[in-house]
């Protein structure tokens, strides 16, 4: 088809690979897909712009009153399309609204769990107070928007919207497709497309193709191998950035051979991560460090290199643990989550068997998957990539920790300490050095396979001027026509 | 007798000596299929699964030996073309065989009264209300990706169809003068049920089972496509296709090989329960049975 | 669903045939062909693979017995036989519904999937309880049969309203889709089945019998990556995905076309093979009809009533390999709603897609029998 | 219109030949045919199955397809010559306009999706407006005796009887007011009545319009009733064509001689005529009130009546007895509740078991069973020798003995033991129904039903299957029951004669009582009704009715 290029756009479409599940933030899980809608429609006190700085989007200023209480300055004169007013008030009710529904599905429960209050004390100033002293809590307000409430009343928040932000919703088909259309109330600067159209291509095959063809204008999530494929196309523009999820392997400590440190270790130094980057993630990445949080984070950076390969060792390591002789594993892979993990997932399991490891492979679409990380049925290991709503360290380091349900077996004691210091630290440096101890205690203890930040593949028409962000968020307010 | 059933009669008569061939070239397909899976450890010149990241997607050639050329991790196709097949033949041939058990068990029940007959049919409407995929999408999805969940599932779909057909052969069977012959010429109900039903239900199986098998793979790739069949690595010729879909435009060889062999072998199954209907339907008034 | 040929009349052999409902691919039985008093050869070449199935067609007419003299005295076939057609209809949709509840139910806990990880056991359990979740599967099938007697059918858990509405609209996408190939599909069978009987030209016909063989062997998932592939990209003419203008309909429409076409091809050409070995053919001609006229009233039309019953009893496969093709094409159809529905364990969004996906099968195979039954003219009874 | 002479021929048919198949592989069917045949005359053609006769009148008709081989030889009517084939223009005005064909089976030749009034319409001239054309459809029907004409107009095929769907189909065939009227076995799926009507209207449509009738059959009881010439067609050959009578008197060729030969079926009782005191026999079968109401079918109809109504009957050991009826009289069904295969639904029936061998096998009937049907009554998968073999073993015959015994039954049917390999597809006609004798006979029976042993096969082999069944039964001193509407196979074979009628015996008398002077009016006309009357005057000992 003719090079889109040629003239400017006002109007384009996005490929999402999975469907949207609902417009309200208890429900929504999805950040690439819901979490982009919610935020292109919603407002949020703050935000994290495209180069993972804390900028305000409601909030003009926020400030730490005390160790427990933060305070925000709102932007006065925000509307929602229907006129009425996004005032303090209306933050105050919606936090209140998330902590009366603890149990809710959506990830955003997870943000205000340590909140005790949030008051209006006048239309433009919120009053956060907080249980335990949270410095993060400016970057989890990111993650949280704000419905009208007389309208959230009245109305089906999961299928309907009131929109305060760049767009609202024109049409809402979550099977099919979310258009967005440029929200001439929105208080902020107009975007620079009018019209988005978020559609579900779950297919990666028909995702290429819409990319060649011309039909999609943005595709995210694209294999390595296809990337190569798209690179010829004139009227794209290819390439990845560093994304927030450092893909791991966690170990169910559940299996005695697992809870042998020896033999996490010797996972850890028989796979040669360094030959996967290169070819099968085509040098988009290096192999990851010792850690689970990736260069978005802070804290980041704390350990300085990645684990070695050394078959000799991890042969040596299992024969120590009593395993010369081989070792019976499961390894369980979510399908379409994780760039490149359909196609590394083999390549671990003939590498492993160099070791002695015979791997079973499972892969399982990413329900099935999620389901079983949940319950005693755990894999002995399991392809994890996570990531929290707003990029928060120590949010992330919890979902490691003894208490997240996703942990089958006992991890040090040490770390889930260190955690909860970081998590209450009253200061950044005190976190982070929390957060060091928490990181080094897991690499110590050879806590999961670390094997390499994911990718952020993205495949764009060339004529859009857009920072492909490393977390999930798709917001076409920051995309512009060349 | 009407002018032209004499003629008909004989006119197909002229026919059968025309089913050969197909029927020859038909098993032939099959024949080279199932010996090339079944032989596959002798055949394949690597392990199927066997991953080598220094020739990822390279193109089909003779040396280094990759004819079919190799996948996204360095694996030969032609290997896993020759693998792959296992899996949808094994399913075909095991849910063929519980589809033909329950439908002609249920055939053979349905005969003996009205009453079971009605119930079974009832539940033969209702099996065939639901789509198989669908079904199949939802036991799968629930109970988990076994083989034999599969083979079980894929099998239940098709019970219906032996049914009917064993259930309206051994009606007609039943009224018909030869059998009733049999029953004045002194034969008990077993004797004549053994000799002059049982033999004329395998020519009607034939044709079902044929037709069984062919669909039974077609949808054991398609759930291995929709990925609730066999699990990578695994080589299976569904799987293999879902896997290297996208490289359709580049790397095509992944695809287009295993896609190749499915319907090759569908074919063949295809031209045999044709031949085979097309024999029947001559022996239909009284050819001279060779099964 | 199986039906017996109706009885035309002739002596000749009336071998009842079979046709199996949930298949695009009609079964090969017992073929029928037949000798063709007006054709010079009546088999086509050995290799041609030209033996098509059964076409006899598959209807159970109502009052097809009676053959008494005085039709004024005759009652309308017609409500016995829609009734006994919905009764068995809703039956089995009752009965379908009910299997795809046990198996969930049987399954597990929902609740499970709804919480996100931090969930502790007391918490599920307390939800478990406040869902019913926990009572014995009987019991939960009467609750749920008491909710949807009262109308008030079990919302989706994911997206809070009524699970038909979105079904239903997912339904309006597949019934598009499906339609339109059935239309393309449907014609393209026609003629080529038609092609295959009058052309003279062999080598044409053998080509024809062939490709209709190697298109029913394509796996639906198969062709569709290749048609995206040649219309998509090699040629550009077509969008490859999703929805919204009619030219998005057309590559997934062929794909599921290409289910629906060999099957119909192979049955309306046994069916013309059969019908113009009719003596009523050769008395149509004994009246030197003209030639337009004669293929359309004494050819055509007599010869459709199988394919529409195929028509009727593939519509199920036809839902079945939507499920397929509309995932390669991103169309948003009741394929891909059931597909997430069931990852997603949202048990009432499948249920009520199973219970519209076997109302619209049981609905089509019904329609398909009133429409052959109005091409019967014994259903013209009452005028 | 050309002037018909009042003697001229008007179809003339010169060399016909015709061969099917591809031009590089013909296969000739109908070689150098001549026949002529005048306005107002009736030209019978005759001859065994695959003759060549259809083929022969199809030719006529211009309705060969031209892609199916060739056609030589002359074709014409007056002075208008039958078109080259592939000039389909004039082919179509040819088979429009000057000839008019019936077909065999008349529920089948009529398009079951359209009515009689579209049916008839469209073999209207197509300038005649609409109205003027139902006007004329009327006429027709009631111009070939259907009764109701405005009615019937609007019915469908399926709602006519198989007379009424024929004279529908003849009211087609006249619909242009064709010269020539060609009819393919017109009745040959008609019971004996309707025949019979069915036949008058043809003559009497042939007399009133000058038709030219060419009549095929393959059965020359009934060309040999109507037709005043006959031409004898074997293997594509006309053998022999000629006046009627001379060629039932005095047929010159052996072919026709042995077609005349075996219409007049020789048995014992073909030249007995009654002496009145034959010693009272034993009762063999004892028949009370037997009654049989068939299940109405699910869907279908209203309740019918019974099947058989009331019916008694004694039939004496070494009797031979004869029912007939028409269609759908409760012959079959009582038949087959004589010899246990249906049961009856109330009555009461006894075989008299002291005058029974008693069998081996209490499972065997005594009395058997010869199916009307060849090609059903015989397993397709068996061979004749297991055919005949089970049976015998049930009787507890086997090992080395069996064998022989199949040879000794082949060899009293006549059939050759080297038949014993092969499967019913391997044989004709007579061959199948002589091995289900052979079969019925296997199990010593006291006594055989045969139910329209022979209706379904061509005139020589009918002949021989009547031949043996009387040899069998003076041999064996068997009990037959036969059930026919051949009056020639009534007279030769049975000594009573059972009429039956709705599901009644409506009269029960001695053969030549039955054929001479039959009590009952129904019983007249159904005899009357029988064809081959011409051939059996000729022959008979029983001089019948003359019409
Ligand atoms: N279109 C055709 N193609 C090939 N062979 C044919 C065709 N039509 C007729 N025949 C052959 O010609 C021969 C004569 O057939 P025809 O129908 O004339 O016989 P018939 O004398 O009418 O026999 P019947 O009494 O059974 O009706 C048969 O052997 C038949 O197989
Ligand atoms: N199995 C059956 N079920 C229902 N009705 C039947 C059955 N068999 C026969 N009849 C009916 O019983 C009546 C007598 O049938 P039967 O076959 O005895 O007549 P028939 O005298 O032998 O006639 P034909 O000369 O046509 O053979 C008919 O009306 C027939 O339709
Ligand atoms: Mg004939
Ligand atoms: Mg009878």
């Amino acid at each position: 088809s003719e090079p889109a290029s040629a003239a400017k756009k006002d109007s384009i479409v996005i490929a999402i690979s999975g469907a949207f599940s609902s417009l309200d933030q208890l429900d929504s899980g999805n950040l690439r897909s819901d979490g982009s809608v919610l935020g292109s429609i919603y407002s949020s006190l703050t935000r994290l712009n495209s180069s993972g700085e804390l900028v305000g989007d409601l909030a003009e200023k926020w400030v730490a009153t005390d160790a427990h209480t933060w305070t925000f300055t709102l932007r006065p004169g925000v509307t929602y399309t229907d006129g009425s007013a996004l005032d303090a008030s209306v933050v105050a009710w919606n936090i209140k609204r998330l902590k009366d529904h603890p149990d809710s599905p959506g990830a955003t429960a997870q943000l205000v769990k340590n909140v005790a209050e949030a008051t209006a004390t006048d239309a433009t100033t919120v009053t956060i107070t907080t249980t335990t002293p949270d410095i993060d809590l400016p970057r989890k307000v990111a993650g949280i928007y704000y419905l009208q409430p007389k309208w959230a009343e009245t109305h089906n928040t999961k299928l309907e919207s009131l929109a305060s932000g760049p767009y609202e919703i024109a049409t809402y088909e979550p099977q099919k497709q979310v258009v967005l259309t440029a929200n001439p109330k929105y208080s902020g600067t107009q975007p620079d497309i009018k019209k988005v159209t978020l559609r579900v291509v779950s297919d990666a095959a028909t995702r290429l193709s819409g990319l060649k063809s011309g039909e999609i204008d943005a595709g995210f999530v694209i294999d390595p191998s296809d990337l190569n494929q798209l690179k010829s196309v004139k009227t794209l523009r290819t390439g990845a950035v560093d994304s927030n999820r450092v893909q791991v392997l966690r170990f169910n400590r559940d299996n005695p051979a697992l809870a042998d440190k020896r033999v996490r270790e010797a996972i850890n130094y028989a796979i040669d991560k360094d030959a996967i980057t290169k070819t099968i993630y085509g040098g988009l990445v290096k192999p990851a460090r010792t850690e689970v949080l990736s260069s978005l984070y802070e804290g980041y950076d704390s350990v300085t290199k990645a684990w070695p390969f050394d078959l000799k060792k991890a042969k040596e390591l299992l024969a120590e643990a009593g395993y010369a002789n081989g070792l019976d594993l499961e390894l369980s892979v979510p399908k379409g989550a994780y760039v490149g993990a359909e196609l590394a997932a083999p390549v671990l399991q003939s590498q492993l068997a160099e070791a002695g490891i015979k791997l079973t492979l499972t892969v399982t679409d990413r329900q099935v998957w999620l389901d079983r990380t949940f319950t005693d049925k755990a894999a002995d290991l399991t392809w994890f990539g996570s990531a929290d709503n707003s990029t928060v360290a120590t949010d992330l380091l919890t979902f490691y920790g003894n208490t997240w349900s996703q942990t089958h077996g006992q991890v040090p004691e040490a770390y889930d300490a260190a955690v909860a210091a970081a998590k209450a630290a009253d200061t950044k440096d005190a976190q982070l050095a929390q957060i060091k101890t928490a990181v080094t205690t897991a690499a110590d203890d050879a806590y999961v396979v670390y094997l390499w930040p994911q990718p952020q593949t993205f495949a764009v028409n060339s004529s859009l001027n857009w920072k492909i962000r490393g977390d999930d968020y798709i917001w076409p307010a920051e995309i512009s026509t060349k | 007798m009407s002018v032209g059933a004499g003629l008909r009669a004989r006119g197909r008569t002229a026919h059968r000596s025309g089913t050969t061939p197909q029927l020859v070239v038909g098993i032939s397909i099959v024949a080279v299929v199932v010996l090339g899976t079944v032989l596959a450890p002798l055949l394949a010149p690597y392990d199927p699964n066997a991953v080598d990241l220094g020739s990822m997607l390279s193109a089909p050639s003779i040396d280094p030996f990759h004819p079919f050329g190799t996948d996204q991790v360095g694996r030969d196709v032609l290997s896993r073309v020759l693998y792959g097949g296992r899996a949808a033949l094994i399913v075909g041939l095991f849910s063929t065989l519980i589809a033909v058990t329950l439908g002609v068990l249920f055939g053979l029940l349905a005969a003996t009264g009205r009453t079971v007959d009605a119930v079974i049919g009832r539940i033969a409407d209702i099996q065939l209300s639901i789509p198989g995929l669908v079904l199949a999408l939802l036991a799968l999805s629930l109970f988990g990706t076994t083989p034999l969940g599969i083979i079980i599932i894929i099998g239940l779909e098709w019970w219906p169809m032996h049914y009917r057909v064993v259930r309206d052969k051994i009606r007609e069977l039943t009224a018909s003068p030869f059998v009733e012959a049999s029953r004045l010429g002194g034969s008990g109900r077993l004797r004549t049920f053994g000799g002059h039903i049982l033999p004329h239900l395998i020519p009607v199986l034939a044709v079902t089972v044929t037709f069984n098998v062919s669909t039974a793979v077609l949808a054991e790739s398609g759930l291995s496509y929709l990925g609730l069949g066999s699990q990578p690595p695994t080589a299976n010729w569904g799987l293999m296709i879902a896997e290297s879909r996208t490289q359709l435009g580049d790397a095509w060889w992944g695809p287009v090989f295993p896609g190749l062999a499915l319907v090759v072998f569908l074919i063949g199954v295809q031209m045999v329960g044709d031949a085979l209907s097309r024999r029947f339907a001559a022996t239909g008034r009284g050819g001279v049975p060779w099964i | 669903m199986c039906r017996r040929a109706p009885h035309t009349g002739a002596v000749g052999t009336q071998i009842p045939q079979c046709y199996l409902a949930p298949s695009a691919r009609s079964v090969p039985t017992e073929s029928a062909n037949r000798w063709r008093p007006c054709e010079s050869d009546p088999h086509v070449s050995a290799v041609s693979m030209s033996v098509l199935e059964s076409p006899s067609s598959a209807l159970e007419t109502p009052g097809l017995a009676s053959n008494s003299a005085s039709p004024e005295r005759r009652r309308s076939p017609w409500p016995r036989f829609l009734l006994g057609r919905i009764l068995g209809g809703v039956g089995a949709v009752f009965g379908a519904c009910t299997l795809v509840f046990i198996m969930i139910a049987a399954t597990g806990n929902p609740i499970r999937l709804l919480l996100a990880g931090a969930a502790s056991d007391e918490e599920i359990a307390r939800l478990t309880a406040e869902h019913g979740y926990d009572r014995p599967v009987l019991v939960q099938y009467l609750v749920f049969l008491r909710d949807v007697a009262t109308g008030s059918f079990p919302p989706s858990l994911r997206m809070g309203v009524n699970p038909f509405g979105p079904v239903l609209t997912a339904l309006g996408n597949t019934l598009a889709l499906t339609i339109l190939a059935i239309i393309i599909g449907a014609l393209a069978g026609l003629v080529i089945g038609y092609l295959t009987v009058v052309l003279r030209n062999r080598f044409v016909v053998n080509a024809l019998l062939t490709g209709i063989f190697a298109l029913q062997a394509i796996p639906s998932f198969f062709l569709g990556i290749v048609l995206v592939l040649l219309f998509g990209l090699i040629l550009p003419i077509f969008p490859t995905s999703g929805s919204g203008t009619p030219l998005h309909l057309v590559l997934p429409a062929l794909t599921l076309a290409a289910v629906v076409a060999p099957g119909i091809a192979r049955v309306f050409r046994t069916s013309l093979l059969e019908t113009l070995g009719q003596d009523h053919v050769l008395a149509a001609r004994a009246k030197g009809t003209p030639a337009a006229p004669f293929l359309r009233r004494h050819v055509i039309a007599n010869a459709l009533a199988p394919v529409i019953s195929l028509l009727g009893v593939q519509s199920g496969s036809l839902l079945a390999g939507a499920i397929l093709v509309e995932s390669v094409f991103a169309w948003p159809g009741l394929g891909a709603l059931t597909v997430d529905a069931v990852t997603n364990q949202d048990y009432s969004v499948v249920i009520a897609a199973v219970v519209v996906i076997a109302t619209t099968f049981v609905t089509t195979t019904v329609l398909a029998d009133i429409v052959v039954a109005i091409l019967n003219p014994q259903f013209r009874v009452e005028r | 219109m050309d002037l018909i002479l009042e003697d001229g021929p008007l179809l003339r048919v010169e060399n016909l030949s015709v061969s099917f198949g591809r031009p590089d592989a013909l296969t000739p069917i109908v070689h150098g045919v001549s026949f002529d045949i005048r306005a107002g005359e009736c030209f019978g053609l005759v001859g065994e199955t695959g003759s060549g006769k259809s083929v022969t009148g199809l030719s006529i008709a211009g309705l060969r397809s031209p892609h199916s081989g060739i056609q030589t030889g002359r074709v014409s009517i007056g002075s208008r010559q039958l078109p080259e084939a592939r000039d389909t223009a004039a082919m179509r005005a040819w088979r429009r306009d000057e000839v008019g064909v019936i077909f065999q089976s008349p529920t089948t030749a009529l398009n079951p999706r359209l009515s009689v009034r579209e049916q008839l319409i469209e073999a209207l001239p197509r300038a005649t407006p609409r109205g003027e054309r139902t006007r004329q459809a009327r006429e027709l029907l009631d111009r070939v005796g259907v009764p109701r004409a405005t009615e019937r107009l609007d019915a469908f095929p399926r709602e006519l009887s198989g007379g009424l769907a024929q004279r529908v189909m003849i009211a087609m065939a006249l619909a242009r007011g064709p010269r020539v009227l060609i009819a393919d076995e017109p009745t040959t799926a008609l019971d004996v009545r309707v025949q019979r009507h069915i036949l008058d209207l043809i003559d009497e449509l042939r007399q009133d319009l000058g038709l030219a009738v060419l009549l095929i059959s393959h059965d020359i009881g009934v060309v040999g009733d109507r037709a005043d010439r006959l031409g004898v067609l074997r293997s594509g050959h006309l053998v022999e064509s000629g006046d009627t009578a001379r060629i039932l008197t005095a047929p010159a060729d052996p072919y026709t001689r042995a077609l005349i030969e075996a219409n007049r079926v020789e048995g014992a009782h073909t030249a007995a005529a009654p002496t009145g005191n034959e010693p009272p026999r034993e009762p063999l079968l004892e028949v009370r009130d037997l009654t049989k109401r068939f299940r109405r079918a699910p869907r279908r109809g209203p309740v019918p009546p019974a099947a058989v109504d009331s019916v008694s009957l004694s039939i004496g050991r070494g009797e031979s007895v004869a029912i007939v009826g028409e269609s759908g009289s409760g012959k079959t069904t009582l038949a087959r509740m004589i010899t246990g295969l249906t049961a009856p639904t109330s009555g009461a029936l006894s075989l008299a078991p002291q005058l029974g061998i008693a069998p081996a096998n209490p499972r065997i009937a005594r009395a058997q069973y010869v199916f009307q049907d060849q090609f059903s009554s015989l397993d397709p998968r068996w061979s004749v020798a297991a055919q005949l073999s089970e049976p015998l073993k049930n009787r507890g015959i086997s090992g080395d003995a069996l064998p022989g015994e199949i040879g000794r039954l082949l060899g009293e049917v006549a059939l050759d033991p080297a038949l014993a390999t092969r499967y019913p597809a391997q044989l004709s006609g007579g061959q199948r129904q002589r091995v289900g004798i052979a079969r019925a006979l296997a199990s010593e029976p006291d006594f055989l039903v045969a139910d329209e042993p022979v209706s379904a096969l061509d005139a020589l082999v009918r002949a021989e299957v009547v031949a043996l069944l009387d040899r069998l039964r003076r041999e064996r001193h068997m009990t037959l029951v036969l059930i026919t509407h051949d009056l020639s196979i009534v007279s030769a074979l049975s000594e009573r004669v059972v009429v039956m009628r709705d599901g009644r015996i409506v009269e029960d008398a001695p053969t030549h009582t039955v054929l001479t002077s039959p009590t009952h009016p129904y019983t007249r006309e159904l005899l009357e009704a029988i064809p081959g009357t011409r051939i059996a005057a000729l022959n008979s000992p029983h001089p019948l009715p003359e019409r």
